[in-house]
């Protein structure tokens, strides 16, 4: 709802502008919020059950931007550097994709692992590094790997959702708890805030998307599609619930515009940034928190169907 | 009272260069930057700043004709066929010729 | 109290001064907390009886600026720009007017109609549209309408404003409890904070004031009394509540300082903003929260007595 | 290096006139600006960017002498009378004189 | 927690930036708070009884930076200015060295006299006072006192904290509670925001300290200790409670880092800020809200076993 | 078009300095200013802004070559010493010259 209000306003040319820093400060709200959360939820599992599937989610998050990158290559005919750049978008994840999607499935009362923001933390660098590499292939040029590695796992997102992450998870429900008035009791008035900003910022990012043609607005749809699939069945093969299934999904098939845009920017300039954030934020981005999702937990009840355990 | 002339390079581009500008500069000659932050456009597209991805700064150094051409020409080399930039030098006067 | 806080520091040339994007912050705040408030208020209304209130209070709207520029023209000997810009902003509405007005009659346990930030969406445009037009009555200029139009119907206030309404009326309370976390718990703080603000901010226009001379001064006070004896009287008219009553006479006493001096520097730009924002934010928003509101719940009470239903 | 010379011309005034003049410039002939938001004082009043009908912006225009000229004018007719502007212009050089 | 966070993120040379907006409003909010909490407090207690402790806190402002002085000049080493503008920033307070320190106290269940905000406010202008008149001592010059008077008494700090108090303590409880969700509610995780802030800012200092040598260091780790000791004996003798001691201590140890700083550079401006922020801020800030506190409540048992009442 | 010479001189300065300056270039003739918060680095320091200690601002002052002369030396000699302050001055052409 705020999302389309954001979209509908900027389509209309509104002057509605949320303060570049009010957007700054709700991004770094919902990192830590969900960060906190999550290493609150993760102090509560043994670490061992959770290891195997923090490990399977990395290797999805590797091997997601391998898939996409032929298909850009190919079907889309776009450069090294863009397949490349496109491929990293899609292999990271969107932190508000996963918090819409975790809100829908709490509106339906459905369980998922409260631990999930471990994943979405260990989902964001893989991508990256891998697109990273995809550009860099048959190529002589060498990459100046410290700085990058800087680059992406200091950046931001990075710091905030693995530092609530790690300062959850140290100090426990208790430590947090009297926090909780601001970092948890207003996360969905602030996710409903962002939507909004959110919205008048994919609306913007529409019109750079018609000089990209039409091959990345499918791509844009279609990909989301069968990654969540695929993130579905890891789901289901590394044992988590149908919620969590659908989270993973969601997670799969969502891309990154934060963290993988300023990387990328450093990383592949030669990638034209119009292209990849115009498909990740003006199309994939809206598609997933207004139809994907409920499709994903769909695709979540149909394996759970076909193949009960 | 008298003053010495510099050059004023101004390089207005997107934020992501921030870091690297303030490193490149100080390298080839440069003994200060002031950066503020900007909205703008031009033939690349309109930087409206209300997103990460769309900031722009505008960065300015006083320098020596020397070190302002070296910068100039670095990134004219190095930056802007990726990136959106704009560079201007204008004449200066200042007043502590050993500051610039 | 906050307001006055404000106030003080700024006379004491303070260096107190809250960003501007904190500013920008809580305006949005509040214009969207009201929204979604009266949205999910209206929801519960059969929307056949707010119809023809609704109409009235549009039509109240239109009349009040008409009503005004002839004694700004006459008394005050403003030019017709001038006029016409002060009668606009007027005729107009101030959201904060209306927000401390509601809390001073939520404070007193007297009931009002919940669904009046329809009322407050509804009165910002009309006032400033008749202004303009009184502006080029006589002229043959042509408005440049559809620009105008525009300029007022995409102003952040009425974005946000109906925006949140129609939120919070699709949504129903179901849809927007989660979120009152942030837009119904920590509405009075907010109050308060943007309070703070605006005597800052009112208190930096009391210098314009000495220059504009005393016939503002005592518009600025007397007609907010006028219009909101209108106002009350259109409320029993229209059968409200004394509470009702009391909220619609300030509104009508209020005068807009976020709409209408937007708009009016584009559409009339040969008035002097210093003289109707001054006005406006000098005196009579300054009056209307101390003095006003009390005075207006009286007027209902004394309305109420005379003419028992 | 060879550069070129261009106008800068610089255009401080109330942020109302922000949209306005994008409009306007790009039809007299610029092919872009830069815009900062500012505040300060002069002959009308201070305006402290405390609140939005007190912000200032700050646009600047690279471009060719007469589009300078012509744009100075457009906005001293147009704007000047009603609104709170100071203007002046600059020679500056360029490395790419297609862009400006 | 959310301090080493942002001390860590800062060392590696993260991106991570708080908006500068961002920063103004958590700490215009934090003042705010505890002054109104402060004030709310201070109308449930008979003023009379208050009176004498708060001079006895006065005169223990202005005595501190008169201790600190010779030591800063004699084995230091510093100028009359360095010396003289640091004296007056560890004369003076840290607001947030006394959030933290209740903080801690609450958590332990240790109770402490819930008016201290008070002694807050009345600190921080005293040593900063002092802190000047030793740097124009023995000089010609004359001291801009009008001026001066301006910029201390009517800084955002006391504006803020002496404002909110005078709020609470007129309003009362009654009158604040409605905007509890806002101030209070929310301020343990403010506060946790706040102090990411601040080790963002107290890292980024570390590095002007190598320059500043041993001395500052050992300077900004041992005159807290000395003055918490003061400040214990000090409640003591005021009749405070354990935990009204330990806090009175928490607040003489902490070192001014908002008011002082903005009144030095401009009433001493040949004192080197450098020095003076680079040991309140990058030492004596973090050795309080880790070891400090912890130490002084110690002191303040250690006192009241050695003479109990 | 005709047009004006005049002086514009633009300091760089902590942002401590900004009330203080404003007083003293009224009293030395310059009839407006422009601020604007930048951040920056130089012989001092790198000031990042990210904390009130460490915000600078840049003003610009459109006057005659009188004024930006008397305020140029009063800046150097009253504040050089004690403050982080850079300063250039540059030609500028106005088109109403009674306003600056
Ligand atoms: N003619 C111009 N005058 C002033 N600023 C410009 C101009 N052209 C471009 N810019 C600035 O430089 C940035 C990059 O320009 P471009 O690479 O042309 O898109 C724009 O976002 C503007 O802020
Ligand atoms: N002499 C000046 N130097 C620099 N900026 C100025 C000057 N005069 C005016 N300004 C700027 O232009 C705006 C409008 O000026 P004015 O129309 O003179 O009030 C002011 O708010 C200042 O930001
Ligand atoms: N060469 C330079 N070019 C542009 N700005 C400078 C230069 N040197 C210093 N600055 C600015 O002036 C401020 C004070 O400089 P300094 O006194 O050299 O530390 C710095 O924070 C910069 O913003
Ligand atoms: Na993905
Ligand atoms: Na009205
Ligand atoms: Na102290």
């Amino acid at each position: 709802m705020f999302f389309l209000l954001g979209v509908a306003a900027r389509l209309a040319k509104s002057d509605l502008k949320l303060p570049e820093a009010l957007y700054e400060t709700l991004s770094i709200y919902l990192l830590l919020a969900i960060g906190l959360k999550g290493g609150i939820e993760l102090a509560r599992q043994p670490l061992l059950q959770v290891a195997p599937q923090a490990i399977g989610v990395i290797l999805m998050g590797c091997a997601l931007p391998m898939l996409a990158y032929p298909i850009l290559r190919r079907l889309g005919g776009l450069s090294q550097a863009n397949a490349a750049s496109i491929a990293g978008h899609y292999g990271s994840v969107s932190v508000v994709t996963f918090a819409v999607a975790t809100a829908y499935l709490v509106k339906r009362n459905i369980a998922f692992e409260s631990y999930m923001p471990l994943f979405v933390a260990l989902l964001e660098v893989p991508g990256i590094v891998v697109g990273i590499l995809l550009a860099r292939l048959h190529q002589n040029r060498d990459i100046a790997w410290p700085a990058l590695a800087h680059e992406i796992f200091l950046g931001k997102s990075v710091v905030l959702l693995g530092g609530g992450l790690l300062i959850g998870w140290v100090s426990g429900p208790a430590g947090i708890d009297p926090m909780g008035g601001l970092f948890f009791d207003l996360f969905k008035g602030v996710l409903a805030l962002f939507l909004l900003e959110m919205g008048l910022v994919a609306a913007s990012r529409i019109a750079d998307l018609r000089r990209a043609g039409w091959f990345l607005l499918g791509f844009g749809v279609i990909i989301p599609i069968i990654f969540a699939g695929i993130g579905v069945c890891v789901g289901r093969a590394m044992g988590l619930s149908i919620g969590g299934m659908a989270v993973l999904g969601a997670l799969a098939a969502s891309a990154s515009y934060i963290a993988a845009p300023a990387a990328m920017r450093i990383a592949i300039p030669e990638a034209n940034p119009t292209l990849s954030i115009g498909a990740a934020l003006g199309i994939t981005f809206p598609f997933n928190i207004t139809l994907g999702i409920p499709l994903y937990l769909q695709f979540a009840h149909w394996l759970e169907q076909l193949l009960p355990r | 009272m008298q003053t010495f002339e510099k050059k004023l390079l101004v390089v207005i581009c997107e934020s992501a260069l921030e870091k690297l500008l303030v490193r490149d500069i100080k390298r080839l000659g440069a003994h200060g930057y002031t950066v503020m932050d900007v909205r703008g456009g031009g033939a690349h597209s309109t930087r409206e700043a209300d997103w990460e991805g769309n900031r722009s700064i505008r960065m300015e150094i006083i320098c020596t004709i020397d070190a302002a051409d070296a910068i100039a020409e670095h990134v004219l080399n190095k930056y802007c066929a990726n990136f959106s930039v704009s560079m201007f030098l204008a004449d200066v006067a200042v007043l502590r010729p050993e500051k610039f």
